[in-house]
């Protein structure tokens, strides 16, 4: 069951890895946008609440499963759009957009 | 089924991975940020098949509550209040990764079962990472909103009070690793992280707080990847690395930009008794020389009859909202045939990127926004620097004198320029609470008052010329 | 048995994601050098081979597993030592290395 | 026990990531390649503890055979002999991957159990691709040691047949992934991964090999990778995606500079009837205009009271082994204060950095050596360019004229130089075996006789003088 956590951190090892390598080649341009972005996507954590909702195990789990379901969403929709609006304002001049 | 489940897990999570490569051009940020949209939208679809789901009720409750509270925030958010709002989202994800593994404890308790070591170790963590999150993304966002103070909170002994109880945190953790499950254990521990959060956050300065949020923001993902652990699930393992090691780089970057450690702005209390949007003068080494004025319409023939003006934005263009100002009055020195350039400092503004955001929202093309190192060197053929708004980012004594806190940042070389003007309310000294030798430097003239408002004279004086 | 499956794809998609950050900023003056050294790491098949050599079935497998040990080794030595022969001869200017 | 094991794997590819990330720069890559053989050793002596291993002897003969035999292999090979040296070692850890994955299929057999579908499908997949990569690298390998013809075997139907060997054996493939585990299936499988992997290289000219090599060096880092998948172990996963990443970019880079896509490379039969080395004219358009020749004191007169001279090695420098020459020359007309830059094509000689390598054994430092994109411009400023057995990468027609086969390849701009000296054995052309007019151009003179004996000429008349 160690190892089970080991196989896990392999993951989460190269995901790491991923992250910085790509990352690194955002602009500061962009960086504003990538806070928001990458913050929407660490609402992924709605996967879990998801189950811990549905699942139905005593009322209390079920409650604390609606709350993070709510959180989760508010992070992930927010952030998704908030990005959105923000990069679309972003523009070149108008001769490169042709 | 269990296997097509974590088939689009992984999917999503490369969705996420293309996505954040193509935020490395505004051309393709628009399509990547969608691209992510969508990789999520598949993996919360798919698991709505999940097994062990029974009752949708809830969750389609809390979906739409949640869709519904974010779309309206991200709708009507200011662009200048974007630190804000990451930070609340920040808080709200790191919550709920808190969440979901509480749950999973309270499963564990509920059946009678001991989890295995493995699990009740994640569990903890990511109670304690997500909690501390939530509580600290709040107090950032209560600063930046000036409804906590944006003082640098301190009292007596504080680090070494903050130490004991970090130490005590991770003592703690062990000691529950081992007697786990104890009853409400899981309450300690998220009332440990509650306070954590807030006392880690209160004794850092109010203009610190975008460091803050960049770190906060890695640790919502780092709350996320824990959970994915606990339930065993390579989707949120994934993606919470990533946002980890984005939010470590953006704090890294920022901190270089700054010149100072991380260590030096989590502990350093900077800006102690100076508050955020600096509006009481620090007492730096007092300069005695005369400062020179200029009237808006000086300014507007200096810039008009030139042929290059670098425009050196700073965080007072956002305070003023004058982003459309600038813009209007750029055009029409364009139209007279100047080059005009945007020069934009790193950490300009109070996030990274701040003034790119701002200055885009007034339709200001990117590719006429130049990074420092670029504009730095042109600064010798320039006839105007206009400086509006920006303070430390523009402070000699950067370069000059070891004393000063902001030395050895790299800044923008506006005192390079054949001359340079100053758009600002007061003398009163930027975030970083310093002296600006700048302002009276013979090359320098000021002019005083609200950016929006001297750039509104200065637009009627460019047409009147 | 399946889903062991993918978790292991996961980890190979991961993988597979660095290696193209990472060797898409290796410079073509390295190019070389970089196929006999990525070369040399393809060796590590070896772990494989000295369990197969090593476990002691049939006559056949161990004889199998030798072999096995024997090729990836000489993929493995060879490599990088090659490659670290050729690296060795890149110089910057005299002036450069102080 | 399994749990250390499996932390030394991940150590082990987390040094083999950082090993190649440290290659982006001559002065870390050596530290680089260190770091990965460390990697691999200790997962080496990791492995040495698993549980399933009881006996050494057959281990400890293996690794010291094997060990001495790369080692001495390593020692000797002479630098010009790298892309063959390549193709070995790939052959060796394809076939070394294809073996342990038999084991694994032998061992079931042994104990009359049926493996799991996904393990009967990744051990066929890697002994299909193990054994395709040992029989290809083999071919290629004898195609450039000139064993096996470099001429690109061409026969009725060839395409045709592949395809269908090919579908073939997927259907094959499938089939025993249900009928499994049948007696010597394996052995089939191995057949028929042999016997493919010499079809697909055979129809593929000499001067192609490298592209083939690298794709080849790819497919062992896959095999790799299914090998993993069987033993179901991490670090076999890891280090296969990479080198099968790797393996690809290069084929990639390779194709573009050549300006070729892989499906002409693999099935263009690109160069057949023109031999290696291209020692017979392929009648392209004749051109009747006459050629300059120029001596060899004329040359270094030419050379010696320039301002700026780019000498630009091609596949017939390597041929020759002239570089020390090349830096000899080079380090006299410095010393007479003419600028020398080496201008490198990307697919310049038969390798990718094929003539860094070479040229770096003759010890001109990495930072006189210019790509193509930063050398272009410089041209027109060049007094004399000196095209050293190099003929392809220089032509014109690649980009004048839209019939000849290297229309649309960047290249060298020597045309371009005051004068442009070219220095090969006949009219002869290159590797793509077309005519080349620069040869006929008014700024060009050629240098005919071997590059080593020309420049050793060219050497002694610049000390004349
Ligand atoms: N960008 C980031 O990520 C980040 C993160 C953390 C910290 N910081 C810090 O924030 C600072 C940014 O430097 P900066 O030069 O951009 O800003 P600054 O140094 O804070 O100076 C802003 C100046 O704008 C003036 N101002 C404020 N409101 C104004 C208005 N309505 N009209 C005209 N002027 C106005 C203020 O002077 P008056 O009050 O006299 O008008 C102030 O001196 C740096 O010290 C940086 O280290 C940045
Ligand atoms: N670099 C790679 O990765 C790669 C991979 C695959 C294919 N290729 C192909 O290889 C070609 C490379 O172009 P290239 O210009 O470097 O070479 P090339 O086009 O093959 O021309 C080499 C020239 O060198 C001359 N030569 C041979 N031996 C010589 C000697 N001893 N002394 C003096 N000259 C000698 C030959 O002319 P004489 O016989 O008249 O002397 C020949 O024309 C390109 O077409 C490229 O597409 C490269």
């Amino acid at each position: 069951m160690i190892e089970g956590l080991v196989d896990l951190l392999v993951v989460f090892v190269l995901a790491m890895f991923i992250g910085f390598e790509v990352i690194t080649k955002v602009p500061p341009t962009l960086h504003t946008p990538l806070m928001s972005g990458s913050n929407a996507i660490s609402g992924v954590t709605i996967l879990g609440a998801m189950v811990v909702a549905g699942r139905g195990d005593t009322r209390v789990a079920t409650i604390v499963g609606l709350v993070a379901v709510i959180f989760a969403m508010i992070n992930v929709v927010g952030g998704f759009m908030v990005t959105d609006r923000m990069l679309h304002m972003f523009k070149a001049k108008p001769e490169e957009q042709k | 089924m269990e296997a097509i489940l974590k088939l689009v897990y992984l999917a999503a999570a490369v969705c996420f991975i293309f996505g954040l490569k193509r935020l490395s051009h505004p051309r393709t940020a628009v399509s990547g940020n969608q691209l992510a949209a969508v990789g999520m939208l598949a993996a919360i679809i798919a698991t709505a098949f999940d097994r062990q789901i029974l009752g949708y009720q809830w969750i389609i409750i809390g979906i739409i509550v949640g869709a519904s509270i974010g779309a309206i925030v991200a709708r009507t958010v200011k662009m200048t209040a974007m630190p804000e709002m990451v930070a609340l989202l920040n808080g709200f994800g790191g919550a709920a990764s808190a969440l979901v593994a509480s749950a999973e404890y309270i499963r564990y308790m509920t059946l009678g079962e001991t989890p295995p070591v493995n699990v009740t170790v994640t569990i903890q963590l990511s109670v304690l990472i997500g909690t501390v999150t939530f509580s600290g993304s709040l107090v950032a966002f209560g600063k930046l909103r000036e409804i906590v103070t944006g003082t640098a909170v301190t009292y007596p002994l504080q680090k070494t009070l903050n130490a004991i109880l970090f130490a005590g945190t991770i003592g703690l953790v062990i000691w529950l690793s081992m007697e786990f499950p104890l009853p409400y254990v899981i309450l300690i521990l998220a009332g440990v992280g509650l306070l954590l959060g807030v006392l880690s956050v209160i004794p850092i300065g109010g203009a610190d707080m975008p460091v803050v949020i960049a770190l906060l923001n890695s640790y919502s993902g780092l709350a996320a990847s824990m959970t994915g652990f606990v339930i065993n699930n390579h989707g949120l393992i994934i993606s919470g690395a990533l946002v980890g090691a984005s939010g470590l780089i953006l704090t890294a970057i920022m901190c270089k930009a700054m010149n100072r450690s991380l260590a030096n702005v989590l502990f350093g209390a900077f800006g102690a008794g100076a508050e955020t949007g600096s509006s009481v003068i620090v007492a730096g080494q007092k300069i005695e020389q005369p400062i020179k004025q200029i009237t808006a319409d000086d300014a507007a023939m200096l810039m008009a009859y030139g042929k290059q003006v670098v425009i050196v934005p700073g965080y007072g263009l956002a305070v003023a909202q004058a982003q459309h100002e600038v813009r209007e009055m750029a055009e029409l020195l364009e139209k007279r045939g100047v080059t005009v350039k945007y020069g934009i400092h790193p950490v300009a503004g109070r996030m990274p990127g701040h003034m790119n955001v701002l200055l885009a929202e007034a339709n200001v093309p990117y590719d006429e926004l130049y990074d420092m190192d670029d504009i730095n060197p042109d600064f010798e053929q320039t006839d105007v620097a206009l400086v509006i708004g920006a303070n430390d980012v523009v402070n000699p004594a950067a370069r000059s004198n070891p004393e000063s806190p902001l030395y050895g940042m790299p800044i923008m070389d506006v005192d390079k320029a054949r001359s340079c003007i100053v758009m600002k309310r007061s003398m009163r000294p930027g975030f970083a609470g310093v002296e600006n030798e700048l302002f009276y430097a013979t090359v320098t003239s000021m002019l005083f008052g609200d950016a929006k408002d001297s750039l509104k004279q200065l637009i009627s004086e460019i047409k009147e010329l």
